[in-house]
C-alpha cells in the first residue's frame, strides 16, 4: 500500500459517509419528494462515467504518442470502471423514472444515447479481451478508444440538442444552478464523494492489470526454452572469415 | 496517401453540418415530443390516426376525471395553444395541475386521445416551501 | 524472364556501403522478448546464411530487416533509412523501404482464391511494376502452363515457385528468403541461385534462412547462427 | 518502373481485387444476402399475420436486417484474412490509408447490392406504403457507404481476433444508431409529408464522422510498428 492509498482509503470512506449524510439531511424536493434522494448517486455515477470516458480517451492518446503500457492500462482500467457507472447510471435511472415518469424506460435521446455509450464501451472491452497481443491490444484499444469517446458529447448535448423527455443539465449549465443551494451543497459533496471512490478503485484496477501483465510475461519466460543452448564454438571458413565480421554477442547462455 | 489530405475539408464539412443541424432550426423532426402550438398547425385532417407524442404544461383548473381516465388541458410553457387531451387509463401519481407531461396517442377531431401519459420533471430542484407541500407527494 | 538489371542505387545506402546495418536490436513478438541484441551487418553484393534453431528468431529478424517488424530497442538502418524509428516518420520509412525489400516467408504470399498470374499482376500493380513481366516471371520458374490455376489448387512446391517470382518481378535490393529450401526439389533449388546471383549483381543483398547448413553452404558467403536471440557466426560448407 | 505505385493506382488494384473475391466466393450476394432475406421471410411471423401491421413496420424491419446482415458482410472472414493474403498485402507495402479506402469503396459497392437485393423482398413480403420511396436514392447509398465505413474501422481493429464474427457487430451497431434513425425517418418523414431534410444531414454527419474515422486511424492501425 503506497502512501497515496493510506490517504485516499481513509479519505474516500470519510467522504462517503458524509455524503451519505448529507444525501439524507437535505430537504426533499417540492414535487417529488424523497425520490429526489436518488439524484445524490444518480447523478455523480453519470459524472464518473463521463469522467472515466475522458481519462479512456485521453489516455488512448497517450498511448498512441508515447507507447507506455502505463498509459494502455489506465486506459482499459478507466473504460472498466466507466461501463460499470455507466450501468448503474442506468439501473438508478430507471428506478427513479418508474414512481416519477411512469415507464422504466423510453425512447428518450438522452436514455438511448446513454445505452449506446454503454454499448459502446461494452465493445470497447470485449475488443480488449479479444486480442491476445499485448502491444496489438494496445494499438487497437487505443484507436477505438478515441473513435468511442464521440459519444460522450453526444450524451451530455442529447437534452440540448433534441426536445427530450429527460431534463436538461440543472448544475452544468450557463447561470445560477436551478437547484436549491443545500441540495446543490449536498449533491456536490456525493460528486467528490464518488470521485474519491473511483480514484481508489481506478488505482487497485490498474496496480491488478500491472501484476496481470508481470504474471503473463514471467508465465510466457517460464515455458520458453533457451535456444542453442549447446552450440559449439564456430570455425569460419575461409568465405565466412574474410566477409566483415559478425560482432560476437553471445547472450546469457546457461 | 496522405489522411491529411482529407481531415480539414472533412472536419469543416462535419462542423457545418453539424452546426446546421443544431442552429439551423431543422429539428423539428430529431424531437422526443411535439408543443402544443406545434401539434395544432399540424393538425390536419389526414393526419389522425397518425401517432405522437405531445409535451406541455397541465393547464391549472383543467383536469377532470372520467370513467376511463382523465380529461385535462395541455397549454405550451408560454401557456398558449390548449390542446384538449383524453386519457384512458390511470394517471401518474405525481400527476397534478401545473405539472409537464408527455403524452403519446392521435388526433381525434379537435381532441387529442391517448393511452400513454408520462410526468416530466424539470430541471429545478427546490425544498418544499409549506408543510402542506412536503405531504402532497 | 526479367532482364538483369543493373544496380539502380534507388533507395540504398551510399555507393558500395551496408545494404543494412543493426546494431544491438531488440524485438518482441507478442510482447514476449525474441531479439536480445543483434548487431548484424549486410554488404553489397553479400549472401548471407542464417541458421538456428526453431523459435530462435530467424523469421523475426527477417521481418525487422523487411521493415514489417518495428524493433523495440538499437538502431536499423535498412537501404539508409531507419526502420525503427517511431510516428509518422518511421511509418513512412518503412513503408518506403519495403518497396525495395522482398521477403519470401514459409507462408506463400499468395491469394488462395486467386490465378497464380492474378496475384502476381496484383503484386506488380501494388508495387508499382510492370503487369507484363508477370507472365515473363512466372515463365521463368517454369509455371507459364500453370498460371491461370487457383493458388489453392497448387501443390506446396508450385506455391514456393510462384512466390519466387514474385521476387523476380519486383526485383528488390534486399532479397530476404525464410526456409530456402523448403518445398523446392533439387532442379528448383537453382532458382535460389538465379535470384541471388541477380541480388548481387544489383549490388544488393540477400539473407537465407535454412535448417539445412550442407545445402546452405553452396549458396552464400557466409553464415551467422542465431542463439538467444543474437547472431553468432558459424561455419558452412563453401564449394 | 521500380517506383512504388501511387495510392490511387493502389485503391483501384484493391477495390478489384475485393470486387474479383467477391465474384469468385460469393460471401457477400450468395451467403449473406440469402440469410437477410430468410431473417424478412422469418420476421412476420414471430409478429403473427397481421397484415397492417406488417405494412407499417415492413420498412423499419427491412433496415434492421440490413444493418445487421451489412455488418456481417463488412466484418466477413474474407479471403484478404488469410495468412497467405495479409503476407502479400504487407509486402507489397500497401499504404494503410489506400488500403482502408479501398475497402470502404468495395464494401459500399456490395451493401449496395446486398439493400438492391432485399429491397423488393421485402416490399413483396411487406406490401409497404413508402410514398417517399425517391428519397431511397439518397438513403440507400448513405446507409451503404457509412456502414462500409464503420465496418472497415471495425474490421481493422478485429481482424485475426478470435471472436471476430461477434465483436465486429458488438463494435458497429451502437455506433451505426444515426443510420438506422435517419434511414427509417427519412420514409417516415416521406409518408407525413414532412421535410426529410434533418435526417439525411444527421446521416450525413454520422457518415462523414464514420469516413473520417476510419481513414485518420488507419495508420495507427497498422500492424509492423
Amino acid at each position: 500500500m503506497t502512501r497515496t492509498d493510506r490517504f485516499l482509503v481513509p479519505a474516500a470512506g470519510v467522504l462517503v459517509l458524509a455524503g451519505l449524510a448529507a444525501a439524507l439531511a437535505a430537504p426533499p424536493d417540492r414535487l417529488q419528494g424523497n425520490l429526489q434522494r436518488l439524484m445524490y448517486v444518480h447523478v455523480p455515477a453519470a459524472w464518473l462515467a463521463y469522467l472515466s470516458f475522458g481519462l479512456t480517451l485521453a489516455a488512448s492518446v497517450a498511448w498512441l504518442r508515447r507507447r507506455h503500457e502505463r498509459w494502455d492500462r489506465l486506459a482499459a482500467s478507466a473504460a472498466e470502471v466507466g461501463v460499470f457507472f455507466t450501468a448503474l447510471t442506468i439501473a438508478l435511472g430507471a428506478i427513479w423514472g418508474k414512481p416519477v415518469w411512469g415507464v422504466w424506460w423510453t425512447w428518450d435521446p438522452r436514455l438511448v444515447s446513454t445505452a449506446v455509450l454503454l454499448f459502446v464501451y461494452l465493445g470497447y472491452l470485449a475488443l480488449r479481451r479479444a486480442t491476445v497481443d499485448p502491444v496489438q491490444r494496445a494499438r487497437r484499444s487505443a484507436v477505438f478508444g478515441i473513435v468511442a469517446s464521440v459519444q460522450i458529447p453526444v450524451v451530455h448535448l442529447s437534452v440540448l440538442w433534441w426536445r427530450s423527455l429527460h431534463q436538461p443539465p440543472t448544475v452544468l449549465r450557463p447561470g445560477d444552478p436551478t437547484i436549491d443551494h443545500v441540495m446543490l451543497a449536498a449533491l456536490l459533496l456525493n460528486v467528490v464523494a464518488f470521485t474519491a471512490v473511483f480514484a481508489v478503485a481506478l488505482r487497485l484496477r490498474m496496480r491488478l492489470a500491472r501484476q496481470d501483465a508481470e504474471l503473463a510475461a514471467a508465465t510466457t519466460a517460464l515455458g520458453r526454452p533457451l535456444a542453442g543452448s549447446a552450440v559449439t564454438v564456430p570455425a569460419l571458413t575461409a568465405a565466412a572469415v574474410t566477409a566483415p565480421a559478425v560482432k560476437k554477442t553471445i547472450g546469457d547462455r546457461t | 496517401m496522405r489522411a491529411r489530405a482529407f481531415v480539414v475539408p472533412g472536419v469543416g464539412l462535419a462542423a457545418v453540418l453539424a452546426g446546421t443541424l443544431t442552429f439551423g432550426n431543422l429539428n423539428d423532426n430529431l424531437v422526443y415530443y411535439l408543443t402544443p402550438e406545434e401539434a395544432i398547425s399540424r393538425h390536419t385532417a389526414a393526419s389522425d390516426g397518425e401517432r405522437f407524442r405531445l409535451g406541455g404544461l397541465v393547464q391549472a383548473g383543467s383536469v377532470e376525471p372520467t370513467a376511463e381516465g382523465v380529461e385535462f388541458i395541455v397549454v405550451g410553457e408560454s401557456g398558449a395553444g390548449g390542446v384538449k387531451v383524453v386519457h384512458s387509463g390511470a394517471p401518474n401519481q405525481l400527476f397534478q395541475e401545473g405539472i409537464g407531461v408527455v403524452v403519446e396517442g392521435e388526433w381525434q377531431q379537435d381532441v387529442f386521445v391517448s393511452d400513454t401519459m408520462i410526468v416530466k420533471h424539470d430541471e429545478e430542484y427546490r425544498a418544499p416551501e409549506t408543510e402542506a407541500e412536503v405531504d402532497a407527494p | 524472364m526479367p532482364e538483369l538489371c543493373a544496380p539502380t542505387g534507388r533507395a540504398s545506402g551510399p555507393e558500395g556501403g551496408p545494404v543494412a546495418t543493426l546494431e544491438s536490436v531488440h524485438a518482441t513478438i507478442a510482447g514476449t522478448p525474441v531479439l536480445r541484441g543483434v548487431d548484424l551487418r549486410l554488404h553489397a553484393g553479400e549472401v548471407v546464411g542464417l541458421l538456428g534453431p526453431n523459435g530462435s528468431g530467424k523469421s523475426t529478424l527477417l521481418k525487422v530487416l523487411a521493415g514489417m517488424l518495428r524493433p523495440v530497442g538499437g538502431t536499423c538502418r535498412v537501404l539508409g533509412v531507419d526502420v525503427g524509428a517511431d510516428g509518422a516518420t518511421g511509418r513512412a520509412g518503412r513503408a518506403r523501404v519495403r518497396t525495395s525489400i522482398t521477403l519470401i516467408g514459409h507462408q506463400p504470399a499468395l491469394y488462395p482464391q486467386l490465378e497464380l498470374g492474378e496475384n502476381l499482376r496484383l503484386v506488380a500493380r501494388l508495387t508499382g511494376r510492370d503487369e507484363a513481366h508477370a507472365e515473363s516471371a512466372l515463365e521463368a520458374v517454369g509455371l507459364a502452363a500453370a498460371r491461370h490455376r487457383r493458388a489453392d489448387r497448387c501443390s506446396h512446391g508450385m506455391l514456393r515457385r510462384a512466390d519466387l517470382a514474385r521476387a523476380l518481378l519486383t526485383e528488390p535490393q534486399l532479397l530476404l528468403l525464410d526456409e530456402a529450401h523448403a518445398g523446392l526439389d533439387r532442379d528448383s533449388v537453382h532458382l535460389v541461385q538465379v535470384l541471388t546471383d541477380q541480388v548481387r549483381a544489383r549490388s544488393g543483398a540477400c539473407v537465407l534462412v535454412s535448417h539445412e547448413r550442407d545445402q546452405l553452404g553452396p549458396l552464400v558467403d557466409r553464415a551467422v547462427e542465431l542463439v538467444d536471440g543474437a547472431p553468432v557466426p558459424v561455419a558452412v560448407v563453401t564449394t | 518502373m521500380n517506383g512504388s505505385a501511387g495510392p490511387g493506382e493502389q485503391v483501384r488494384a484493391l477495390v478489384g481485387l475485393h470486387l474479383a473475391l467477391e465474384r469468385r466466393t460469393g460471401e457477400a450476394l450468395l451467403v449473406v444476402a440469402p440469410f437477410g432475406a430468410v431473417a424478412l421471410l422469418l420476421l412476420p411471423m414471430a409478429v403473427g399475420t397481421d397484415i397492417p401491421l406488417l405494412r407499417q413496420v415492413g420498412p423499419g424491419f427491412y433496415w434492421l436486417v440490413v444493418l445487421l446482415f451489412g455488418v456481417m458482410l463488412t466484418v466477413r472472414h474474407t479471403a484478404e484474412d488469410g495468412p497467405g493474403a495479409q503476407a502479400l498485402l504487407a509486402q507489397c507495402g500497401v499504404d494503410p490509408v489506400a488500403r482502408a479506402v479501398a475497402r470502404v469503396v468495395a464494401d459500399a459497392v456490395l451493401l449496395l447490392a446486398f439493400q438492391l437485393v432485399l429491397a423488393p423482398v421485402a416490399v413483396a413480403l411487406y406490401d409497404p406504403r413508402i410514398p417517399g420511396w425517391p428519397w431511397l436514392f439518397a438513403v440507400l447509398p448513405l446507409v451503404a457507404i457509412g456502414l462500409a465505413a464503420l465496418g472497415a474501422l471495425a474490421g481493422a481493429v478485429s481482424s485475426g481476433a478470435p471472436g471476430r464474427a461477434l465483436l465486429g457487430p458488438l463494435l458497429v451497431l451502437p455506433l451505426a444508431v444515426p443510420l438506422l434513425l435517419g434511414a427509417t425517418q427519412v420514409i417516415e418523414a416521406a409518408r407525413y409529408a414532412r421535410a426529410p431534410w434533418p435526417w439525411l444531414l444527421l446521416m450525413g454527419l454520422a457518415e462523414l464522422l464514420a469516413l473520417l474515422a476510419t481513414l485518420l486511424t488507419a495508420p495507427s492501425l497498422e500492424e509492423t510498428e
